[in-house]
């Protein structure tokens, strides 16, 4: 397994191997799953569309609806305008969604098509019907990553719709970040409980975790409604989860209609979930049910019961920025030493605030922005460590250099559960805690000696 | 227990016109028109065209992807032993990063990168001032951290159009580094679909690699040409080969090997699979080295043991003959047996099958060995002679999204070209069917089943409905759209991470897996019994 | 590990070798924690107590309180009578529990110690103050297992509390079974969501699911109120779940205030969680709102999207009766083969039950109640399986065997999880569905050689 | 960080003496005087009596168990190489399954059954006509099945009072099927806590199976007695004394074994790490064999060299003591630099112990290797001679309890009394401490802490909320309810599934887990920030 992989590191500059990222279009393609009744619509060539659908698919085991401008090479010596047009118009008419979310790809953005134009061109022309609506974001895939695509898309929900409608209301926005469904639908449990207004955006439960029930449905019951997207902008804040996913929507929301916001980061974990809740409670002036302190409780209480089995444990972790920010700060609360720790999307913020956190506890971190898995398997082949943390590829180094594994974050292929139990949130926090001791002591009890061999763990 | 449907199946003789032109209704005008074309309604008494490798309509939910995809994820990606270096933004090396499930084997060498994703991760800068530079560093990085026997350069979208001259790098960087290294122009946006990345991936692994390397090879040897290892085929194809006493020289491109290709001209035939992806391989070793081929299926019981007797009337050794039928005698008892059971719970029900540019096609035979009956079918990115048969290959016209692929002017190898048969024998195994021929698909379809071309999600969902099949093959995008309806799909691209079902152990694996499927209790519960039926009073208590 | 078990199957009469249950006493304690403000009581030896306690205490990683008779020599000749009278003494003053609710061991049992007139007299003399209560059951630990303490002590609750007060309410008892707070959580929500009046008893969650909020409370929040087991005599119906555990609470509701019952099989797995939800629909009138039919839809839509990985497996089951029962049902409703079922609790129901579900599925079942693991072990020996689902001490024949394992049921001594996450309900088959997965899988990942090592699965 | 506590830290010099008649003054009036007698605060100035050994009053939350917990948990259970059958309803033996982690390995006979757990699971019908027919046909079944060297029988609660004669049943079975069976009167009634069955089972032992075997040892041999390998410490002392060129020839009864007791009375001496449990065959083995014991204790780093010293002194031979010296240095540097960064972080912290009948003692000295104090100790079921040294035997009162409790009769063996040192040597060494003696806990524990015997829930509580210790050392039943205070809690019973603890290295171990216990920053987290302080505004915004 990956046995090409020397322990030596050569510096690369130009060469990316096992990248821990992917594109911008997938994530706005993601975002755009998260409005109500919107159909996704991919402007570039159809592979793109088909990866994107694919990659979804695979990760969520859902159908990922999706059309895209088909360009060919014509496309791309005249521009993709004639495509967006023709596409606008099919999709109306078969598919008929209320809301075409388009995303450019890198092939339209080298191209350089001008989607406003494109799209009020579309609208005077009467191919997008009466009461529709078409929304658009850059997405180059050569800029940022995945994570980027998604807060552009984000963004574009607020751009498009956003509106102050006078006095500030008791409302407050959620930007969930690019999280699962689970974790969107534990957020508005937990704001809910709290007897807080909100509106949460993107929204993508109910759509990527729907039932079967013999029935298929084009536009699941989820999403964000326009309406509710038109009324961010009387908000009284918003709270912004996810710097690199959130932090955009916030600012402009900002901008546009003096929505004032604080971004935080994702509540994973203990603290990070004391935080968001503690805002809560700042900006709404509402204390939380006994209920959620309850939970928060029951996490503590697993914390100190098996402390013994994290404590002083060494871990490599990889995967979006914002997940791994949070991870890494429950890890060090749970007194473990992340020590190896890569995301694939560029930011310096990351790696600034990753040594932060580990400072005190680990000397010399080896920390990544723009990282990729090569890497960081080296770094494990150099430094050993007793967990992994990553997505669903994190699974070849662990079978490589005989890791125990724990998969989180983006994308999850090989396993199930992701989309249905949430990883933020305390009820989050017990999740991570369980999956997590489950595999160190899997672990255990696949090494020990039959006499080391434990009844009682 | 069999899947929830709504509503009962349509009596077998409705009119399956009238349900394609409903379909067709809901098009806007012009594309109704087109999309007609690419519909065809079996009458095994006229021939029938059928539109195919064509564009996609804007806005259709199409089952295709591209160029790129066709290229590097399906033909040069397999190749085991070499580094793939994708010049483009990270995406599309990301996503071609270990899907198809090609699987594969290090050679002796250790030289094994299919694990691997290699991208030079162009970012804004390489798109404004050019990633000549970039892809230069990429390669000279792999080169010192592998030491890699060659390396393949796939282009993805932005490349053309930015003009980096991806090819002059490769020639450069081949003579400063002293290996092979190949560059592809497969911009997603070249052709209509996948097609056309195969079609550049043949012409770059024909030209630079196939052929060099003059070894002889003993015995009966063929290679495998479209077989691309999905789930193990290959192997199960090489076991069953093996007993025979025919040797793989080399496959193209499952588990397929740099080192091997070189001498692949050596073999005495080549088998074509996947007639859409390989032709172009097939037709040039022909005119180069002599090689004829053979349209072989070794998917289903029967398919493969006619696609071995094709080999035997090509070999004309009755040793091997003997052999043959031995290993067929065998191997079809014991296959039928065991897929005896399966096919008692499956006789009679059917099949829509919408995949690739040959396994449509293909697997109708497994699924006759199961007792299934295939009521519709179409390819992904196939042509016309996928189709109606290669006879129609003079027909067809090239449009312009097509005319963009480079034909390679391909001639006899002055020292290399070494006819397998002599011509008049050829061209009578031609007209047995033996060789260099291929009927396609339609021919195999009866009265009244469907034919659709680059079928849409509107079309698959409606025909769905309507025509309420038991299973539904096809790809993951389509995968949770048609078990949303509560009916069972059986991914062909991928065979749903399971394997192999080429042979006659494949076989058996499918005709388990398709009962499984169709039969699996978890279907019966698609509904919750307080929508599905009034409650029945009493029958709760336990007492 | 297990070396000595032979594959040799020798017919035993006498001896027990590894068994799949233990005795009474420790089923009443667990129920009686499922009273408010409740002080479970060991009539016997020290030992007893002891036992129990550190027994639950590992199952739960929670404090388990409860006092003992303390017999010593004296006692098992004069009886206990004065152990208990004393006990009452100190444990009023010094413990002030609302409640105490005594069971019995196998020593007082033997004695003859007779409760009612021992409490009755206390009583009377003034040893139970005022507003306060001692209730008990009588756990011989030669009879049954510790399901039917767990069973006698719920019993106990109705016949010293239950009270018929005229008209029949809205309100429905349910009877949770011997199932785990998270359990007992999960069940009140779903009745609750259907917006269904209920007692629910006996109830542990918020008592073993306690947080930690450093401050011990001797006795946690949660518990089944007296106030509330007053008013089950005037239920509409009671629904018991499980016939082992919880059937003989509502034979005894029925006998003493005439409210009529229902049992149900516990509600793990899909079949048996429709029956639930069917029978309050048919009790109540009520209909589920659509977030239970939509927790079930993804339910099946994970069982239709993985039904290859469950199809055809051969599974060995044990653990307690009701939680067998259903367990086994789901696994045939996956595609699976119970081709080994144990129960180590006696009782010919199971036996017949177990066939019924498995019948035209296993043609040869091996189905045992009063089992024992022993046996277990050398049924696998002699026809293998893929899967091992049980409480902690199947690891040791997991490891023997090499089979992936799956923790269910009681006790789970070496992972935690099971007090915070329910096995019933919906969410609970999602979670059973998870694991099961997660163990299949992780073994399809282990043995595959390098080239069959699946990104997607 | 450290754990969270409510209040702070009293001053050192409030009064203790309040403190404890605080807490007895909860008590009903008689439970207060008897439980005031198991409280000593320490005032080392003058000899000071604890009661202990009594009754429990009932009612009151102990943390003690029975004397089958005793006999069959604690002493006979680890033996590997025996079956032992529990007599009873399953409880009994499914609780003491496994509980106790005494690891253990198969010898080279191969039987080993610390996995297994054997009962005759008495049914109703059993307890009214009475279990010895079960019994009998329960160790025909296990001898079917397993061929087993010995067989142990160990009654629960009724099988006395229903009268089965299992010391018969013992007897005939034995002679039926050739080999050793030993029936243990261990009904859980007996004595007031597991110190009965202690007794029982050293006499069960010491009578059917010690001494039956005079195979000659070589070199220098001790048996390690009331050392049960919890966690592997039996190991560490092995390998200490191995390095020292000394042989444990059996240990009681970790890891223990049938065969090696029958040729335990071959040893030079008898080590004693746990004087309740075990001094009982200490004192018989000397008396029938002549064989002298040394109280060692192998918790702590200079606890350990110690009790080689002694070792040392006993045998008396420069070499032997010149390579104990070299292992004492050697040991002690690796392991106390090893505990240095541990020891920083501990240095003047505190802890209370309640363990067992030595260990609270024990690890008293292995706080002190970490710069901890132990302030509050107690033992659950020990005698007064555990808390104030064995000079106080003859003045312990037998109470009604402890008189059912058999005591052996034991002459010097005939053939097999060896004496080990001459009479007036033996007794110099007695006089240095070395051999026959121990001290008891209480001597080692400084003014004003405080000692309890047999604390209950309530005083525990109490304590902790009043002196605030940063660890408490307890077993699995206050673990939780310490930890809920938000103070660690180590287990000493059964190490927390770790371990092990003893000699150098255990020590080391010990030390990391102390300071992981104290340090680990989950207990910061107790309290929500919400209950705990005012909300900070601002430092949430991250821009």
């Amino acid at each position: 397994m990956l046995n090409m992989t020397p322990k030596e590191i050569f510096e690369r500059k130009a060469l990316r191997i096992n990248p821990a990222k992917t594109c911008q279009p997938i994530g706005a393609l993601y975002a755009s799953l998260g409005i109500h009744n919107c159909l996704p619509h991919s402007h570039g060539s159809q592979g793109c569309c088909a990866y994107h659908r694919s990659h979804l698919t695979r990760h969520y085991k859902e159908p990922i609806m999706a059309s895209t401008s088909s360009f060919t090479e014509g496309s791309s010596v005249f521009g993709g305008g004639a495509n967006l047009r023709q596409a606008l118009k099919t999709i109306f008419q078969v598919y008929d969604p209320e809301i075409v979310a388009v995303h450019t790809t890198c092939l339209s953005e080298t191209i350089g098509d001008d989607l406003p134009s494109l799209i009020k061109k579309a609208r005077e022309d009467g191919i997008i019907p009466e009461g529709k609506f078409v929304i658009h974001t850059n997405t180059p895939s050569y800029v940022g990553s995945h994570v980027t695509g998604f807060s552009n898309m984000t963004a574009a929900m607020v751009k498009y719709f956003a509106k102050k409608n006078g006095a500030s209301k008791d409302t407050i926005n959620v930007v969930p970040g690019y999280v699962e469904p689970s974790d969107m639908r534990e957020i508005k449990r937990l704001v809910g409980q709290m007897g807080i207004k909100y509106i949460l955006f993107p929204d993508t439960s109910d759509v990527l975790d729907s039932p079967q029930r013999a029935r298929f449905s084009m536009y699941p019951k989820g999403g964000v409604k326009i309406e509710d997207l038109k009324d961010t902008g009387s908000s009284k804040i918003t709270l912004s989860l996810g710097k690199f996913a959130s932090e955009g929507a916030a600012t402009l929301l900002d901008q546009m209609c003096e929505v004032p916001y604080k971004v935080l980061d994702l509540p994973i974990g203990i603290a990070a979930t004391d935080r968001f809740i503690e805002a809560l409670i700042e900006v709404t002036g509402k204390e939380p049910p006994e209920s959620i302190t309850d939970e928060r409780g029951r996490v503590v209480d697993i914390m100190t019961d098996m402390l013994q089995y994290f404590h002083g444990k060494k871990v490599a972790v990889f995967g979006d920025p914002d997940q791994v920010i949070s991870m890494t700060e429950f890890l060090v609360h749970l007194g473990m030493k992340p020590v190896h720790i890569v995301t694939g999307t560029p930011g310096k913020y990351f790696e600034r605030r990753i040594k932060e956190i580990v400072k005190g506890v680990v000397d010399n971190p080896n920390v990544k922005a723009f990282g990729d898995l090569f890497l960081l398997h080296q770094w494990i082949k150099n430094e050993p460590v007793d967990l992994l943390i990553g997505n669903t590829y994190g699974k070849y180094i662990a079978r490589a250099e005989d890791i125990p594994f724990v998969r989180f974050g983006f994308p999850i292929l090989d396993r199930i559960g992701h989309s249905y139990f949430p990883t933020v949130g305390y009820r989050g926090a017990m999740r991570l805690l369980e999956k997590m001791l489950d595999a160190l002591l899997d672990r255990q009890d696949r090494d020990a000696p039959d006499s080391k061999f434990e009844l009682v763990m | 227990m069999t899947a929830v449907i709504e509503e009962k199946r349509r009596d077998i003789d409705f009119d399956i016109e009238d349900v394609v032109e409903n379909i067709i209704r809901v098009y806007p005008t012009k594309v109704a028109k087109k999309r007609r074309k690419h519909i065809v309604v079996r009458d095994p008494s006229e021939p029938q065209e059928i539109e195919a490798n064509v564009r996609t309509v804007p806005g259709i939910i199409t089952q295709r992807g591209c160029c790129f995809a066709g290229c590097k994820g399906v033909v040069i990606g397999p190749i085991v032993d070499m580094i793939h270096i994708v010049h483009g933004p990270i995406g599309c090396s990301y996503y071609s990063w270990m899907t198809r499930r090609n699987q594969g084997v290090p050679r002796e060498d250790g030289h094994y990168y299919l694990e691997y994703c290699f991208s030079t991760d162009m970012q804004e800068d390489n798109i404004i001032f050019g990633g000549e530079k970039k892809l230069r560093a990429a390669i000279r990085e792999a080169y010192e951290i592998f030491k890699p026997k060659a390396i393949s350069i796939h282009a993805t979208c932005p490349v053309g159009l930015i003009g980096d001259d991806i090819h002059t790098v490769a020639k450069e960087m081949s003579k400063e580094l002293g290996i092979d290294i190949v560059a592809f122009s497969c911009e997603g946006y070249r052709g209509v679909s996948q097609s056309a990345g195969h079609h550049i991936a043949n012409n770059g692994l024909f030209e630079h690699i196939v052929g060099k390397d003059d070894i002889e090879l003993d015995g009966y040897t063929v290679n495998c040409l479209g077989e691309y290892n999905i789930g193990g085929d290959a192997w199960e194809i090489e076991r069953i080969l093996d007993r025979c006493g025919i040797k793989v020289a080399s496959t193209f491109s499952g588990n397929g090997s740099y080192t091997e290709y070189r001498r692949a001209h050596m073999a005495n035939v080549n088998l074509v699979q996947c007639h859409r992806s390989i032709n172009y391989m097939a037709e040039m070793m022909e005119t180069k080295f002599g090689i004829p081929w053979i349209k072989v299926n070794f998917i289903g019981v029967k398919a493969t043991s006619k696609s071995l007797r094709k080999l035997a009337a090509f070999f004309e050794d009755d040793a091997l003959t003997e052999q043959i039928e031995k290993v067929i005698e065998e191997e079809e008892r014991a296959a039928e047996e065991a897929i005896a059971p399966y096919r008692e719970r499956l006789e009679g029900k059917t099949a829509f099958l919408f995949v690739g540019g040959s396994r449509a096609h293909h697997y109708q035979d497994l699924f006759r060995d199961l007792g299934m009956k295939t009521i519709v079918a179409g390819y992904e990115f196939a042509h016309r002679d996928d189709y109606e048969g290669r006879d129609v290959l003079p027909y067809i016209k090239v449009d312009a999204d097509s005319r963009n692929i480079p034909e390679l002017d391909v001639e006899p190898d002055p020292e290399r070209f070494k006819p397998r048969k002599d011509p008049e024998k050829l061209k009578k195994l031609k007209e047995m069917g033996i060789v260099d021929t291929y009927e396609g698909m339609m021919k195999d379809m009866g009265s009244g089943t469907l034919v659709v071309d680059d079928i849409s999600h509107f079309e698959l969902e409606y025909l769905m409905k309507e025509l309420k099949p038991d299973i539904v093959c096809s790809g993951i995008k389509d995968k949770y759209v048609i078990q949303k309806m509560g009916v069972p799909s059986k991914q062909l691209h991928n065979y749903d991470y399971s394997g192999p079902f080429a042979g006659y152990k494949g076989a058996v694996n499918f005709a388990k897996e398709i009962d499984m499927l169709i039969n699996n209790p978890s279907w019966s519960f698609a509904k919750a019994p307080w929508e599905a039926s009034p409650l029945i009073k009493g029958a709760l208590i336990i007492e």
